[in-house]
């Protein structure tokens, strides 16, 4: 066992800092699911591909800089301690480029990866649908094989789409074979939002921001190359995909940690010396489950490190912090006491954190995975 | 001994309730939102002519010389539509103090808002109360404020600067307000999280997936269950703070403390258990779902939230000499 | 609502709490879940009906005081204010006799209610079989017809028999009709337990005591006016005993306000002038939770005094006092940190609120009669 | 970066898993609940043989030289067997301590035991460490004590009345076992708290309620699922505490307190759902489970329970000046 960060990870984080330092706007940047939010965070998106900041763990081809997942997880600390802008990209970077690496043709990946990474063009999700939420194998959306068009004809509706209002590309799941049930008969289809026949519509989140969008698809024509994997195949596809969304790569620790520095500070500042007798000890908890999500990640990405993928265990981790943030920001609100109501970061971000324990399988179905799959009880 | 309402306390709730079923359904929640006063129009007009807005004013002075135990089922029925607007704070805690000086508050024609130190439509109130710093009742029309904004968008939430005309509030005047806005305040936040609970019953039985209505699975079914028993037992204490606070009873500051720590958190397990109930639809901003969610996060933080509350009542069990 | 009581009540409880300081044991008898404790608690219960204290609640002809159910409370409030011994016999007065009086001969209810108040005969639960625990409906026991016995043999098996090695009796269902299925067919027997053919092995419970028996028929005879109810009536007419199990009558709130007041007094004695930063909100958290109970059973209590009986919500109220006593009890082992494993009424009393979410319908099992048939949520 | 234990830790963890299966079935935890001195027997010595018990003693002494790092699964495997001996007291404290004074702790021949203030084992031990009150190394043989009775009957619970021949503790040497006590102890509340969900794990599926194993319940399901999230949450904090040590890391007590404060809570709610989850069954006491619940409770409690750790964690994080 080896706790500390060899010369070279000291170095990229000294590098980073100072950099995040000296270009981290002053100012937060307007809301990132609002329409001009999403144009200045593009913006920034740029600066940090340019500097080569946006993709350290990519291939230098596609604007990264080759990183390990140590110096990623360390980006992530710094890039959280230093309150830098969301990453309204993160769809795309986080969920889509990882299938599109293992999946993609060389094609597809010189095609879309670079524009991702810098933000010319912007990915949004298309799994759910009215009927297909928890039980994402309940999607009805087709895609119709149209020979003449040299592709397929998509139809139906996905919803709860977050920022397809804004992104100029959508990934998602069309069933291929209308006889097929459940998982199979899918395929996965990247598809830009300006094709013929495809409309969106934004509407609002929790927190009133136009967040999330409906996109309905009449007849528009994708071609073949735009299916990512096998046609029929986009089930295990997209599992990769969810995968990622579920384990490690969302939701590194860097986030929990910097939110428990400033509960801390909001601690000290608003209690002082006195100790606050009832809040104190939420106060600590939430601080230790941040430092258990900090050091179980470093146990998982040594294990990934030594060739040992991500698996069902990330059910765990997925439970794990959605519940810590929301443990986070709660007790930041009841530090306010009367002034929780008031529009402040703290109730901002308990909006956004409600939120985790819902998306990417809700935590009911996790601890239904935890318990079938990773405990192993009966499944009936 | 007997734990109960009276019948006409209870029919007194029934015809509020019909009324506020007709005057205030989510559509009138919802405009509030982005109205010019976030306010109802004809719900507040309607509550004035049926007498409630002066329930607590002594017959001499025009009101109805109720209780606070005839009014905190009112109360919850205000809360059960998320009624939009000043109610405890003019019925519990601004008409009685201010019918002298403005006697057309019995009816409504005026309104009185209050607050501890914020005050929710500051703005739009012919009269104000405030608590703090300086305790005072000042006439609206004198008054400048600082805009505040709520999470609730229909609180109009508001600061005091300051009020040219006003007259300071005795101790007494300031202890009855706070715990009278406190009961009713806790009142509210157990109507917020009964209807929270009634919405998520009904979608938790309409809303299918993997072939069953999700009602069905126990994950859902005993979170749910754990909503009722919150209120079960969150009810009683704040019933029991307003026979308190009727009757003079010398713990009554202390009953009020525990109904409001207690409803305070029947009401924030209620909105985070519809929530994750109701998944992305209820995060849906056109869901209905989130005027009554905010609406509780903002109840439960003032007049003393859960947590400053449990502390008043364990400075009395736990911290007084043995 | 008028939440003070009468002269005529307050007299009640002056002269209950008089005779309670006169008479009860200054040192605490052994454990009533031993032999040699069973014996010195009869001998209590004895003194207790001698006085007719033992069933307040009864008709004065069995050995009560034909008292209101405000007199009842009255009485367990100071009766464990009292910290007095606790009912040995509470399972036939608390269980049995509720049914005795419903459905009862004229013949069985002068045979057994006066000696089940005294303690002369003692009463254990027939319920539970080893393969139906939380699912009560798959008794297997039977009993058979045999008409020269002018009676029915009694076979199979009851377990978990709460103080069965001690007492004189059983009551508990037996599957008459061996067609039926579930509920239907069971028959609700009164079973002296020095009938040949029936054999009982006391066991332990948690705690070491030998609180718990299993009992075994083999073709033991019970004559027809053991029978209590109609034949293949049993479930119908114990549900009226379970009924009362799971509500009012055994968890009156007096146990849980005298708990919380012991835990206050702890508090203050280990605490002293600083208070605890960490455990002072559960203290105070469980002593409103109590609160909240004696107050809810009041608004029961009126309810029930107006005509409505207890329905289904006891479900809500099993759940709360089993998990609250619970908490009580936790709380009061941390308040006495590295001696929470130290021999202490505490410990003890932790081992016991242990088993209060198990038995009567396991808290799960009730969480599910509340959604289904508090809130109607959907079975299937 | 790696955070991971070397092949070697885990062989030796293996080896010594091995060893338990064989020396400590359930049978020998339950037979030291009524046995003369609680404990093992067998299984001891043969530790001893392994060198175990002479793990953290440096080799010049004869022992093996090891770290906290490479013991700390040791304990937890202890724990998961719930084994009747004074492991963490001897090994992690005591032998360390004594070797100079009495070389034959080594290899177990002399067994040793420590407590703050509370020593299991106390009568039976030739060697013993109290922190409480006088901080200070006792022969056994010349020292009375006062028998206590812990809920886990195989603990011999005694209080140090006084000792004849004794030597005091540096303020070092106290430090240093007590923060070695408190990770033992953590490490065995994970053993215990893994075998308990693998106990439940196991009824769960082969006990059959209507018409389906219990196990396929989602209330039971998620409550299982809970305690394997705590586990998976919990472990991280002690290994790193155990590092800590090893490396003389300036928090290491911080990190001991959070690993203590967390293997607690963790071993708590793994208790009382295992027992949840067993109903009646494991209600009895013929059944194995209490055996392990109550090694639980009382090492929850000892060396400073989880409120007790995290006030120290709080303090560090909390109270120190900005």
């Amino acid at each position: 066992m080896e706790l500390s960060w060899s010369p070279a990870e000291q170095a990229f984080r000294a590098e980073l800092r100072e950099w995040l330092a000296a270009h981290v706007p002053g100012e937060p940047l307007p809301s990132g699911d609002t329409r001009e939010g999403f144009a200045r965070h593009l913006e920034w998106e740029r600066t940090l591909f340019d500097a080569r900041w946006a993709v350290v763990s990519w291939p230098e081809q596609y604007g990264g800089r080759g990183a390990s997942l140590w110096e990623w997880l360390i980006f992530e600390e710094e890039y959280y301690r230093a309150a830098a802008p969301q990453r309204v990209t993160q769809n795309g970077i986080f969920l889509l480029a990882p299938t599109l690496f293992e999946f993609g043709t060389a094609d597809q990946q010189d095609r879309f990866l670079s524009k991702m990474a810098s933000g010319e063009e912007s990915w949004c999700q298309g799994w759910s649908e009215p009927d297909a939420g928890s039980d994402l194998a309940a999607i009805r959306s087709t895609a119709t094989r149209d020979e003449s068009g040299g592709g397929w004809r998509l139809n139906g509706q996905k919803t709860w789409t977050t920022r397809g209002a804004f992104c100029t590309h959508l990934f998602g799941l069309f069933r291929t074979d209308p006889t097929a049930e459940r998982h199979r008969g899918l395929t996965y289809f990247l598809v830009p939002l300006d094709t013929p026949g495809v409309t969106v519509r934004g509407f609002g989140r929790l927190d009133g921001d136009q967040g999330f969008a409906e996109v309905f698809f009449e007849d528009a024509l994708v071609t073949d190359d735009l299916v990512l994997g096998g046609v029929d195949q986009g089930w295990s596809v997209a599992m990769a995909t969810t995968g990622s969304e579920r384990g490690l790569t969302l939701r590194s620790p860097g986030r929990f940690n910097a939110t428990a520095d400033r509960l801390v500070a909001l601690y000290r500042d608003r209690v002082g010396a006195a100790p606050d007798p009832l809040l104190r000890d939420q106060v600590t908890r939430a601080y230790i489950d941040a430092e258990a999500y900090r050091l179980q990640t470093l146990q998982t990405v040594t294990r990934v490190t030594a060739g040992d993928p991500p698996g069902i265990e990330s059910s765990l981790t997925k439970v794990f912090w959605s519940e810590l943030d929301v443990r986070l920001h709660e007790t930041a609100l009841a530090l306010l006491g009367y002034e929780a109501e008031l529009e402040s970061p703290w109730m901002k971000g308990y909006e956004f954190a409600l939120s985790g324990p819902i998306y990417a399988g809700t935590n009911e179905i996790q601890r239904n995975v935890i318990a079938e799959r990773v405990l192993g009880l009966p499944r009936k | 001994m007997q734990f109960a309402f009276t019948e006409d306390q209870l029919a007194f709730r029934d015809a509020v309730r019909d009324l506020l079923a007709k005057e205030c359904p989510p559509s009138v929640v919802r405009a509030a939102w982005s109205n010019a006063d976030g306010r109802s129009g004809s719900a507040w007009n309607a509550l004035g002519e049926m007498g409630v807005l002066g329930a607590l004013v002594p017959e001499v002075s025009g009101g109805l010389g109720l209780s606070e135990l005839d009014v905190v089922l009112l109360a919850e029925e205000t809360g059960r539509v998320a009624l939009p607007e000043p109610f405890v704070e003019h019925v519990l805690v601004g008409a009685p103090l201010a019918v002298l000086e403005h006697p057309d508050v019995v009816n409504g024609v005026m309104t009185v808002s209050a607050g501890d130190p914020v005050i929710p439509y500051g703005v739009a109130a012919d009269v104000i109360v405030v608590l703090a710093p300086d305790a005072q009742l000042a006439t609206g029309s004198s008054a400048t404020f600082e805009a505040l904004t709520s999470v609730d968008a229909s609180r109009r939430l508001t600061r005091l600067v300051e009020a040219n005309t006003s007259r300071p509030l005795t101790r007494d005047e300031i202890s009855v307000a706070f715990w009278r806005a406190t009961l009713g305040y806790s009142a509210q936040l157990l109507g917020l999280a009964r209807q929270m609970l009634d919405m998520t019953v009904a979608y938790a039985t309409e809303r299918r997936q993997f072939g069953s209505p999700i009602g069905s699975f126990q994950a859902i079914k005993h979170q749910l269950a754990n909503v009722r028993i919150a209120l079960e037992f969150a009810a009683p204490l704040v019933y029991r703070a307003a026979h308190s606070l009727a009757t003079n009873d010398p713990d009554a500051a202390l009953h009020c403390s525990m109904g409001k720590a207690q409803a305070a958190d029947a009401g924030m397990l209620a909105a985070s258990t519809a929530l994750q109930c109701h998944g992305a639809i209820g995060y849906s901003y056109e869901h209905d779902l989130h005027l009554w969610m905010k609406r509780t996060w903002a109840l439960a933080g003032a007049w003393g939230d859960a947590a400053w509350h449990r502390d008043r009542v364990a400075r009395a069990i736990l911290d007084r000499p043995a």
